[in-house]
């Protein structure tokens, strides 16, 4: 296979992204989630490409990539049928057990620096089964020994009802995996342009990771094609200014 | 009694300490009935967040007519964080009901159906969790072995406050697929609702219109606002107004700018 | 894949002691699936009335079908009884799970929510409880006194039928206000609907029709049957054949005339 | 107040359902329960005539008086919303301490005879707070002792979640009240042309009674009036054929 050399850190996001999701039917992605948008467009193109089953992808908020009619419960409902495959959170803060917070700093509930809420992720990661975290910002200050305030927990007592859970760590800096039965990360990839011990620097909690980790793989050419052609122009109905910064980065590279 | 009614009027049904459900941005907020509200002296109010909230409850925390917010998160979504919440929440000057989207709904769906709870999946070992000394855990008495699973309690709002695109003569309510406006509605007590216009005609006339309506039964006062979800967007009718949002959002992050901007929307004379 | 298939492809996607939901008189019955389900010898069907069912159980039933029926109730309506479940139970060639109506969507719902039971009110001193081993009654945790509450465990049938006006090209199925035609597909494992007629344009492109409108996310298979829910009434375009209901319950209360009447169904001819 | 002289039993069945009905603002009657439903639609005629607040009328299986769009759970949500006021229920069986019987005669499964099933009493009864039971057959054979099946029972110990009940029972030869702690019927009245004797022979259970009781009162002037004017208009769209019969039998008195 023919990788694009010098893809961008976005491109190699979006096409790391779909590959994350091969094999799965339905994905859905938060109102405001440009990258993971787009690498769920991609899954679906390639699918199409290669002759697989068709991806469904749903967009909150979004009127064109809304396949639901029962109002705003009937994305977790959907979720509890097991009709969603995967899912993104991210978080403000994320530890080593996979916990993640959307709630804040300090101590609860006079937070000293408060963030939106924890919005679905109390449910959604208990019962999706490919909870891939996204958080582009890899820093200290985002994956911390232990998160402040739990707004879900990575991982649960084997009494305790979950199909879901993370599947996958995805950053800026490089990609994990996460081992369930351990309660702990391990570094799959470093991005192009990072190594691993900028990555540990960056890492609050300890991950396994190999001596010499692979290097995140270039996308595809097919990839490639596929995202500057049909995605960007689906991406552009719903995240115009997202899709035309992917555009302009692309005719400068 | 006409089908319409001023919003001050609606305003005064609206009683302080009342439990007060309102949508989320995408769903039919009913910003319009934000002045009257904090014209009138609002305060005390116990916000329901159907599930989370954004530039209403951030103006109403700001304007002190609030005591408690249950939310699943509040947020001025592209414009950022919500600035008077933030700051409502650091100082200790409300109360803190925080949970996840489906137990919100799953308490109102409670209400109305006369349940007393609901059980919920997921929540184990979630600080959420911990912090809601309103909810419970059980083991399911249908598992062979422990299996525990949360029940989270009716939640009955007081009032239910939404704006929708329109509502006929007889005073039914378009809501179309936004379902959670009849949940909130058949969850409250009351339902105060405010549309862009009256509609001729009987919304419950014919299957099709049937399908997206909020019956009268459940409506107890209605009024008319055009542009009454702005800034927030209302499906069908009208986009978010995204700079009139991060004015706010500007305006917000200082507390004296966004006393001008409380003094301004309420036709106060800025000091 | 075309949209819609041949209604003895939809029998086989049917299998033997699947447990089959299937709608009450007035919601939109697929008459037009019984006669390929006895073609294809179907037995051993657990019949779940959403909440009630009338002709549709009772040919099933009398043609041996049916091993279960979970029901509040069975009935003809304005032709009387049901003459061949009337049959069954008493000479006890069904296994009975009496329920009451809203036992029947709380069940479902829960298996829509993933949710392991629902409380009801009600039922505490029935013989409907008494003779309902599946169902618990708890003490109300939330309650400071003894307070009894009936747990309704989920109810996921296996597949869903039920018969609409319409479909789009793209497998979207209208279902007006009968919103208990998408609880029950939510609930079940999948879903089977007939239709009158394949729609053009896309039922999810406008919000006034996507109000009434179950998503193709929910509905596994579909075939065209013109007339497909008569005798039954469907709802926006057909009453009930009372001549036909009334003939059908003439020939079912005698075992010899409901054979025929089975056997013209199957379009056998008559012994 | 005037009466209207030599009402037919069934009017008298309706004014007085309309009686029981003063004070409701929201009734929901079943499907095929023609003298029910008459007796609502006379309650909201007379109260429009008397200037009182507005009656709600829902007639299950209707298209026309149907206020609902939830689907098949939208009455009994409503009834536990407390927002019906008044329901009517029936019985192949009704037992002295309001006990209902919709299922069958005989042991349970294997009932001897099998009526059409419970449908909704076992919920509606504990939630609307009048239960107004209807049955115009008065014989042995509905008023047992004891039923062989509890569809739905007429009274719930203390601890028991209760807010409805029944208010009523009409037959097509009297009208009683329910006392629910003495757990016993009470006859209020008798219809004209019956007697306290026949009810008594017709009744498999023991009741209260004044030793001459009350004859039922002939409907009001302004409720026949009412009643052979816009009501019958009104029901001639969902019952047609009783809304004739209706009429044929005032023009032949």
């Amino acid at each position: 296979m023919s990788a694009a050399p010098g893809a961008s850190p976005r491109e190699i996001l979006i096409a790391t992204i779909a590959d994350l999701l091969d094999g799965v039917r339905h994905v859905a992605v938060g109102a405001s989630s440009p990258i993971p948008a787009a690498g769920a467009m991609l899954r679906r193109a390639l699918n199409e490409t290669e002759g697989k089953p068709p991806v469904r992808l749903s967009i909150l908020g979004s009127v064109r990539h809304n396949f639901f009619t029962n109002g705003g419960v009937e994305l977790f409902d959907c979720a509890a049928q097991g009709r969603i495959d995967a899912f993104f959170l991210g978080g403000g803060q994320i530890d080593g057990e996979a916990n993640i917070n959307l709630v804040g700093t300090g101590t609860y509930p006079e937070t000293d620096v408060r963030w939106p809420g924890s919005f679905g992720s109390a449910y959604l990661y208990f019962v999706v089964p490919r909870v891939i975290l996204f958080r582009e910002e890899h820093s200290p200050r985002v994956f911390v020994p232990k998160v402040d305030f739990v707004s879900a927990p990575g991982v649960s007592d084997p009494g305790t009802f979950r199909t879901g859970g993370p599947y996958a760590l995805l950053t800026g800096k490089g990609l994990f995996d996460f081992d369930k039965e351990r309660r702990r990360f391990a570094l799959r990839s470093v991005h192009p342009g990072h190594s691993l011990r900028e990555i540990e620097a960056a890492t609050g909690f300890g991950f396994d990771h190999a001596a010499a980790p692979a290097e995140t793989p270039q996308p595809r050419a097919e990839a490639m094609r596929l995202l500057h052609g049909r995605v960007l122009d689906e991406l552009a109905e719903t995240y115009p200014d997202f899709a035309a910064s992917l555009k302009d980065e692309r005719a400068a590279a | 009694m006409p089908i319409s009614q001023p919003l001050d009027v609606l305003a005064a049904l609206i009683p302080d300490g009342a439990r007060l459900a309102i949508p989320a941005d995408y769903a039919g907020v009913s910003m319009a009935m934000v002045a009257p509200l904090l014209k009138r002296g609002a305060h005390g109010l116990h916000l329901v967040c159907v599930p989370t909230s954004g530039i209403q409850a951030d103006i109403l925390i700001g304007a002190g007519a609030v005591a408690t917010v249950e939310t699943s998160a509040v947020t001025l979504g592209e414009a950022g964080g919500a600035p008077a919440f933030n700051r409502a929440v650091k100082s200790g000057t409300i109360r803190l009901m925080d949970a996840t989207c489906p137990a919100i709904h799953a308490g109102l769906i409670a209400a109305q159906k006369g349940m007393p709870f609901l059980p919920l999946r997921g929540l184990i070992g979630s600080d959420i969790l911990a912090n809601r000394q309103d909810w419970r855990v059980i083991d399911n008495p249908f598992a062979d072995e422990r299996d525990p699973v949360v029940l989270i309690p009716a939640l009955a709002p007081d009032v239910a406050l939404f704006h929708a695109p329109a509502a006929d003569r007889f005073g039914n309510v378009k809501i179309g697929r936004r379902r959670e406006l009849a949940t909130m509605a058949y969850a409250a007590r009351s339902t105060i609702v405010t549309v862009e216009r009256i509609v001729e005609g009987d919304l419950m006339a014919s299957e099709e219109s049937a399908a997206g309506t909020l019956p009268a039964l459940y409506v107890d006062a209605i009024g008319v606002a055009p542009g009454g979800a702005a800034p927030c967007a209302l499906w069908g009718e009208y986009e978010t107004d995204t700079a009139a949002m991060r004015a706010y959002a500007k305006a917000a992050r200082d507390p004296a700018a966004f006393a001008d901007y409380v003094a301004a929307l309420t036709g106060e004379v800025p000091a």
